[in-house]
């Protein structure tokens, strides 16, 4: 029984045409994943479902149960049974979890809040996901992956017909991601329709009943997943064949080019955020980072590089030599690069340009010793690194606040490069970026290692760094719980050593 | 406003109820220093008469606070309350020939359209508030001057406006209308309690409030009772915690101005939100306007120039965040009387009025220098 | 230079058959008595064919300036100055002066600076008849307060210095506190005195700046009963003062009969403008007499006279501010 | 400044140019405008020494917009800059008998003093900007006040202050350096064309550079020459350009204010250049304070007061964001001249003065307004 089917959508941004005659449709009861590279217009249609853009900005048709809907805003959409988890996570962090779930919806009493009631089916919620907090624990107290599970508890209490949850997992931990397909599974069982939007083709695999694909704002086909296999989607998504996800090149490995030995954090008195962390990065080597979330990966490389704010004991040596780093800039100096795990929030000034990014870290290189800057120097830098990462971008002036997920880690990526660094530290650096883009990226880190560079890749997918990795190292409670070589890591003996102790 | 700091000292998850804790005592902290000091510098100012009037002086602020700190809690500001307290003075003049009632509904009509026309250029236009409301206060400022033509407007012997003004509630009313406040408040502040399943920080705010009614009732009981102006001040004290603690809107404030884009997608109407709280900001400085007039007998089309700082520093000295999101009127109440406080013995103290300025400006560093270091406090 | 020549010529041209064009620059408009100064001046303009351009400087010495300048570059005849700071006026008069355009200071005179003539009713005096009316009533001695207006601006210096003087003859009278007030305002003046009165200070009298802050001390005292035992006095004599005075609180007030002196200011200048003697025109405005301004040399002033308001006089204050009730 | 429009209208992609273009003429048409009414307002106001008297009341503003826009640019304000020019000009009045060149340094160590202790609370103790420049504020009035005793200090006759603040540059010379000018803005213009590849609005920027010093050169040369004043406005003016484009610097002003976390973490020393830019700031108050003090001749301790909010306005009319990471000099510049024409034709038409208040904050809530709707132009 069709649940939801949108005909011939058409909307346009200002000098862009995001989706061009798009057409799909769910069945009720259904998991529906949407396919499509970063700037395919998954999202946009998705807004114009929830009724972010309204009815008027866009051609096409919503239709719900076979009746044409036309929202005007958000709250209509809610009325007609659909709740929408965006791609970005949209929490008041000074807000309590239940002030965040029940936003705009509160239940009151004599108009005024009804807090225990509002307090009561938080409980209840958090109870159903199996989530340990209490319902007036401040969200920005929770982690970006627990946050995101709080999203999920908001869309779920609204009691849709229609959920669509928009890259719901990017920020998640397996055991996470397990908790929330099994709401899936439950909502499916209950007659709820979900469209699931992830670039992760594994969870495409394991919880969607069928498939749409879209390319440059056009739905280019349909599928039940049964049907088809993963290249055939690949190929329908890119445009072309990707014959290798993983294009891993084992080079030999040279000198030892970081070494951090005994290394500890305190968290408080009482406790270690990191302790006697113990590890070294080869030249032309990839060394994989694993662990749960909340392991203290983020923390170890914040830390490394002078950014964390909390004292360091132990040894830091780069190319040899012991350093002693208190600031972003000493590690800079030092050889260190460290793409952060945000882009948005840490990676880049979103206020300015593709050139002036990708020039931000180098740019006292690129001036003299006054401070004067060297304009036509940095145009060559910011053109030569479009090219060179083949970034998708109209030209370097372009504010980077405009590129897709994909090309903006790719600026990223090339403000690192730019500084030529000894040690490029990559703190999940293909989160959010499709297929494509990937394993561009993949290849980029081949060349760099080819190049003499070391990489240390933090990832939380675990084929990403069975894939990608010389080596891997394995946290858990900020510490190293193990190594393994190439050959001996599996999935299993990842996880059997991130799960010890914990 | 944008530092590196956020990286540095990012909240420490789950100690954060401790972190609350350190923080609203931060203010109170000061508030208790200052109130030591003030007694060590002069004999008369824990006298009751005196006490009476620092709630006196500080009624017209403490109302401006309440509304500045709604409007900071949404990332905006209001920077023209100052003139808008001197234009509605004026107008309560200009209208006191038609009655007391009249009069005072044209007053606070004239707040409502001020606040909307914030509203409208903030809101609906998106002109940062700070440009909206500093055109708004050369404009409110240039109506008081041209409507009153640049003299002061007396108010007419009038009983009402009188009693308002310098009248005090009769000392059994007031002993009632203390205790009742005490009930009220130890309610309140036992459902909050049990919101917050009687963390310390609720238990330890619910014994200070009581002990600071505690205080006020000594003090008005051993005098003349409670000002009719004190009165009002708190009503709208009191009004402004219920709407930030009770009600949606209040909460929708502290959406807005952690996240306008998130509020905005769960549904919130941000603008009108927006317009609700600039016509707040905009009454509660024409009550402040009639309050002050009938305080000193007679509306100066000058009156409340820069009144607008002092409520922003209430406000900031009391833990609000200038980029929205956090902050209380308990605590805004509290930075509006510890910059009384410093006016009162500053005078009491003799202190060359030059550098009263200089210890003024300093004050209100140190005190929202205290608030960050414990913030920061690990 | 050439271009202050060029300002000349113009204004020779209009001299002949034109209109007299009197320039005002005051250094603020946002108080009553600045009205008077002007209203005495448009009740002549027609009479006399000028035309006023009216600037008001927000008592901002730098826009002060700035008016000047727009002013000489309209080609007035002469410019009639209140200065928004007796130091600060200097290069304003100088600039008019390179632009040949004669100057008459209105109740400030500006420091060091060559102006036609000086009109005022003398702060100084003011301050030293507020003090004298009060030390009379206190039979020199007693503790007595002062209101400062604005800290910083010359005429609140000079009202307080006018204060001072009388009152250090007179080694009885104390001056417990000397308070400036910021904005000259009441609600100020009200809390510096309610905070007196609770430090438990005796307060026989009162001397404020202006009118405003006398209200404002009026106020407080008779919130604490204390209005009968009190001698307040102002200056400017504003309607709510009157009204007071009226009703026995205010005792006093000093009325600087502000349309005097803007008449006299306006008289002068159309004189100055016609090129004749200004001297006889304001015979019956005040007393003329000449006053050495440093640098500036000798400088004729026409001094209008002051007048202490009281509950006996108060009466003919009805004319200005219409029934008093 | 937070509502939900920057949902609604995310700025296209590659349609950028078209809308800075719009952007950037925004401003300049509301200038034009002005100009325009101007004209008909006055026959006075297009003549040579009118023009030049507007170049002379905006020079202290527009200096200080030059350092109010590196102060917005990184998230910040000062509004403390206003109190700084009096304090540094009773400053100057008072180590004048020192010499004319130890009593500048004397004012710029004052100035760089301020700076410093507003730079120490912000970047180091991360006092929000609003309120550490705020006690500032009253601080330096309480200072200024304190050393000259509430009285104005007169400069003596001095050759170098009175050709500073009342002078000309001599006719010949003055067209020489009009000259030089002419040819630097030529070459910097067409620097900066040949670095956006001779984009349309890099060459609408290179004409309309030229033609306004085509105009200026007019108006100084037809009248008495440049006013040595005007010179120390311009330098500071170009000064500023040149730090915002083509200096380090000036691109991590963006960068901190654009991202703060981003920039720290990108190897800029956020502390150290916050600090850099309110030092600056108080210094160009300082500098501002000495052009003020030599230009009407004397010291007043009261002096710059609320400058401060005209500085901001400049700033914003001009395109610059509050919220930071967006703004020129240029545009500053441009909503100075907004501001001073506005003021000079308020007077050339004879308005009422309490009209030209609400005049004034009308026009600038409409010059944000215009500035806003093209930004959203679709
Ligand atoms: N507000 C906007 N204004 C202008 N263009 C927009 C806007 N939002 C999206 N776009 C453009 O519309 C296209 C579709 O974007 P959308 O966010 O829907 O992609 P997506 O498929 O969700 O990508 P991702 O996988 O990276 O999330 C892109 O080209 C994007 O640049
Ligand atoms: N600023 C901080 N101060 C103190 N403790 C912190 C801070 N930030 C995080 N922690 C704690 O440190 C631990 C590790 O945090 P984090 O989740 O960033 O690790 P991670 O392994 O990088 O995980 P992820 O996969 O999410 O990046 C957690 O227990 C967290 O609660
Ligand atoms: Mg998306
Ligand atoms: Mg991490």
């Amino acid at each position: 029984m069709i649940k939801l089917e949108m005909k011939g959508i058409l909307k346009e941004f200002p000098g862009v045409r995001a989706l061009n005659d798009v057409t799909f449709t769910a069945n009720k009861g259904e998991v529906l994943a949407l396919l499509g590279e970063n700037g395919a217009g998954k999202s946009t249609l998705m807004k114009i479902l929830s009724g972010v853009y309204p009815y008027g900005t866009y051609e096409g048709d919503i239709l719900v149960d076979g009746k044409v809907c036309q929202f005007a805003n958000t709250r209509a959409a809610e009325h007609a049974g659909i709740a929408i988890i965006h791609q970005e996570l949209n929490l008041i962090p000074g807000l309590s979890i239940a002030e965040n779930v029940f936003l705009g919806r509160e239940p009151k009493k004599f108009g005024t809040v009804d807090w225990k009631r509002m307090h009561r089916e938080t409980q209840a919620l958090l109870n159903r996901l199996r989530l340990p907090f209490r319902p007036t624990d401040l969200v920005m107290t929770l982690s970006v992956g627990q946050q995101q599970m709080i999203e999920i508890a908001k869309a779920i209490s609204i009691q849709a017909q229609i959920l669509v949850l928009d890259e719901p997992t990017s920020a998640l931990t397996d055991s996470e991601v397990e908790k929330l397909f099994d709401v899936i599974r439950e909502l499916r069982a209950e007659g709820v329709t979900m469209i699931y939007i992830s670039h992760k083709m594994d969870e495409i695999e394991t919880i969607c009943d069928s498939i749409t694909v879209l390319r440059d704002g056009t739905s280019v086909g349909s599928a039940a997943t049964r049907d088809v296999t993963r290249n055939e989607l690949i190929a329908m998504m890119v445009g072309r064949d990707i014959s290798q996800m993983f294009p891993k090149v084992v080079s030999e490995p040279g000198e030892v080019l970081l070494a951090i030995k005994d290394y500890s954090v305190k968290k408080s008195t009482d406790g270690f955020l990191l302790h006697n962390v113990n590890l070294d990065v080869r030249a032309g080597e990839v060394v994989g980072l694993a662990g749960l979330m909340g392991a203290g990966r983020t923390e170890l490389v914040m830390s490394l590089f002078g950014a964390l704010g909390l004292k360091a004991e132990g040894i830091v040596e780069v190319g040899g030599r012991a350093v002693n780093i208190q600031t972003p800039r000493d590690a800079i100096q030092a050889g260190l690069a460290l793409v952060t795990e945000d882009r948005k929030e840490s990676g880049l000034v979103l206020s300015l340009s593709v050139r002036e990014n990708t020039s931000l870290v180098s740019l006292r290189s690129l001036s003299s010793r006054l401070g004067i800057l060297d304009h036509k120097q940095e145009s060559v830098l910011a053109q030569r690194y479009i090219e060179e990462l083949r970034t998708k971008t109209p030209s370097a002036e372009v504010n980077v606040n405009n590129l897709s997920g994909g090309n903006q880690q790719k600026v990223v990526l090339a403000k690192w490069l730019a500084t030529n660094p000894k040690v490029l530290i990559l703190d999940e650096p293909t989160r959010g970026i499709d297929v494509g883009a990937k394993v561009e990226i993949y290849q980029l880190i081949n060349q760099l290692t080819a190049a003499g560079h070391a990489v240390i890749m933090i990832s939380s997918e675990l084929p990403e760094v069975l894939g990608m990795s010389d080596r891997i190292f394995v946290m858990s409670e900020g510490r190293i719980a193990g190594e393994l070589s190439r050959a001996d890591a599996t999935q299993e003996s990842i996880m059997k050593l991130a799960t010890k102790g914990a | 406003m944008k530092t590196e700091a956020g990286l540095q000292v990012e909240p420490l998850r789950g100690g954060l109820n401790g972190r609350q804790l350190l923080n609203r005592y931060s203010t109170l902290i000061a508030l208790a220093v200052l109130f030591i000091i003030a007694n060590f510098v002069s004999e008369f100012f824990v006298q009751p008469q005196n006490l009476t009037n620092i709630t006196l002086q500080i009624a017209v602020n403490g109302i401006l606070a309440v509304g500045m700190t709604m409007v900071i809690l949404t990332g905006g500001i209001d920077l023209g309350v100052g003139s808008v307290v001197g234009l509605t003075g004026v107008i309560l003049g200009m209208t006191q020939g038609y009655g007391v009632v009249p009069a005072i509904l044209a007053t606070l009509v004239c707040g409502v359209l001020i606040g909307l026309w914030n509203a409208l250029f903030i809101a609906r236009f998106n002109i940062p508030p700070f440009i909206a409301t500093l055109g708004m206060m050369t404009i409110a400022r240039g109506f008081a001057l041209y409507l009153s033509n640049g003299a002061a407007v007396a108010l007419d012997e009038n009983k009402f406006y009188e009693q308002l003004g310098t009248g005090f509630l009769p000392i059994h009313i007031s002993a009632v209308v203390l205790g009742v406040l005490f009930l009220f408040v130890a309610f309140i502040g036992f459902k909050s309690m049990r919101q917050k399943s009687f963390s310390v920080d609720s238990v330890i705010a619910f014994v200070l409030s009581l002990a600071g009614i505690g205080l006020f009732a000594w003090m008005y009981l051993s005098y003349q009772g409670i000002p009719y102006l004190v009165l009002v001040f708190a009503v709208i004290a009191l009004w402004g915690i219920w709407v930030l603690t009770q009600t949606t809107f209040g909460r929708y404030l502290y959406a807005i101005g952690g996240n306008a884009k998130a509020a905005y997608l769960s549904g919130v109407s941000v603008k009108k939100n927006l317009a609700k709280v600039y016509v707040s900001s905009a009454v509660l400085a024409s009550i402040a306007g009639i309050i002050m007039t009938t305080r000193v007998g007679s509306a100066d089309p000058n009156g409340g120039n820069s009144f607008e700082l002092d409520a922003v520093a209430a406000a900031v000295i009391g833990g609000t965040s200038l980029a929205g999101g956090y902050g209380t009127i308990g605590g805004a109440m509290i930075g509006a009387f510890i910059i009384g406080i410093l006016n009162n013995i500053l005078i009491l103290a003799n202190v060359n009025p030059y550098f009263q300025f200089i210890f003024k400006g300093l004050i209100i560093i140190a005190a929202v220098l205290l608030d960050m270091k414990n913030k920061q406090q690990k | 230079g050439c271009g202050s020549k060029d300002s000349t010529t113009a204004s020779t041209d209009s001299n002949g058959k034109k209109k007299i064009r009197i320039g005002v620059s005051v250094a603020t408009s946002q108080e009553a008595v600045y009205k008077f100064m002007e209203q005495a001046m448009r009740d002549n303009t027609e009479k006399d064919g000028v035309e006023l351009e009216w600037v008001s400087a927000n008592n901002d010495a730098n826009k002060q300036m700035g008016d000047v300048e727009n002013l000489i570059a309209k080609k007035v005849d002469v410019i009639i100055l209140h200065a928004v700071n007796t130091g600060t006026a200097k290069n304003i008069v100088k600039k008019a002066e390179a632009a040949k355009i004669p100057v008459v200071a209105m109740d400030r005179l500006p420091d060091n600076a060559k102006v036609t003539a000086y009109v005022t009713a003398d702060s100084f005096k003011v301050g030293q008849t507020q003090a004298e009316y009060v030390l009379k009533q206190l039979n020199n001695k007693g503790n007595v307060v002062i209101l400062e207006g604005e800290a910083g601006n010359s005429v609140a210096k000079q009202i307080t210095d006018g204060n001072k003087d009388v009152i250090a003859k007179n080694p009885d009278v104390k001056i417990i506190a000397d308070q400036p007030h910021q904005g000259w305002a009441r609600d100020k003046a009200m809390a510096t005195v309610e905070n007196l009165i609770a430090k438990g200070e005796h307060i026989d009298a009162v001397l404020a700046n202006n009118s405003g802050m006398a209200m404002g001390a009026v106020q407080a005292l008779k919130a604490k009963g204390l209005i009968d035992k009190t001698v307040v006095i102002g200056s400017d004599a504003d309607k709510d003062a009157s009204t007071s005075i009226f009703h026995n609180e205010l005792r006093a007030d000093i009325d600087k009969k502000p349309y005097d002196l803007g008449l006299g200011a306006y008289k002068i200048a159309v004189a100055t403008a016609k090129g004749e003697k200004w001297q006889d025109t304001v015979k019956d405005l005040g007393t003329v007499s000449s006053t050495d301004n440093g640098e500036g040399g000798k400088v004729d002033v026409l001094l209008t006279p002051i007048k202490l308001i009281n509950k006996d006089n108060v009466k003919d204050m009805e004319q200005r501010w219409g029934k008093l009730e």
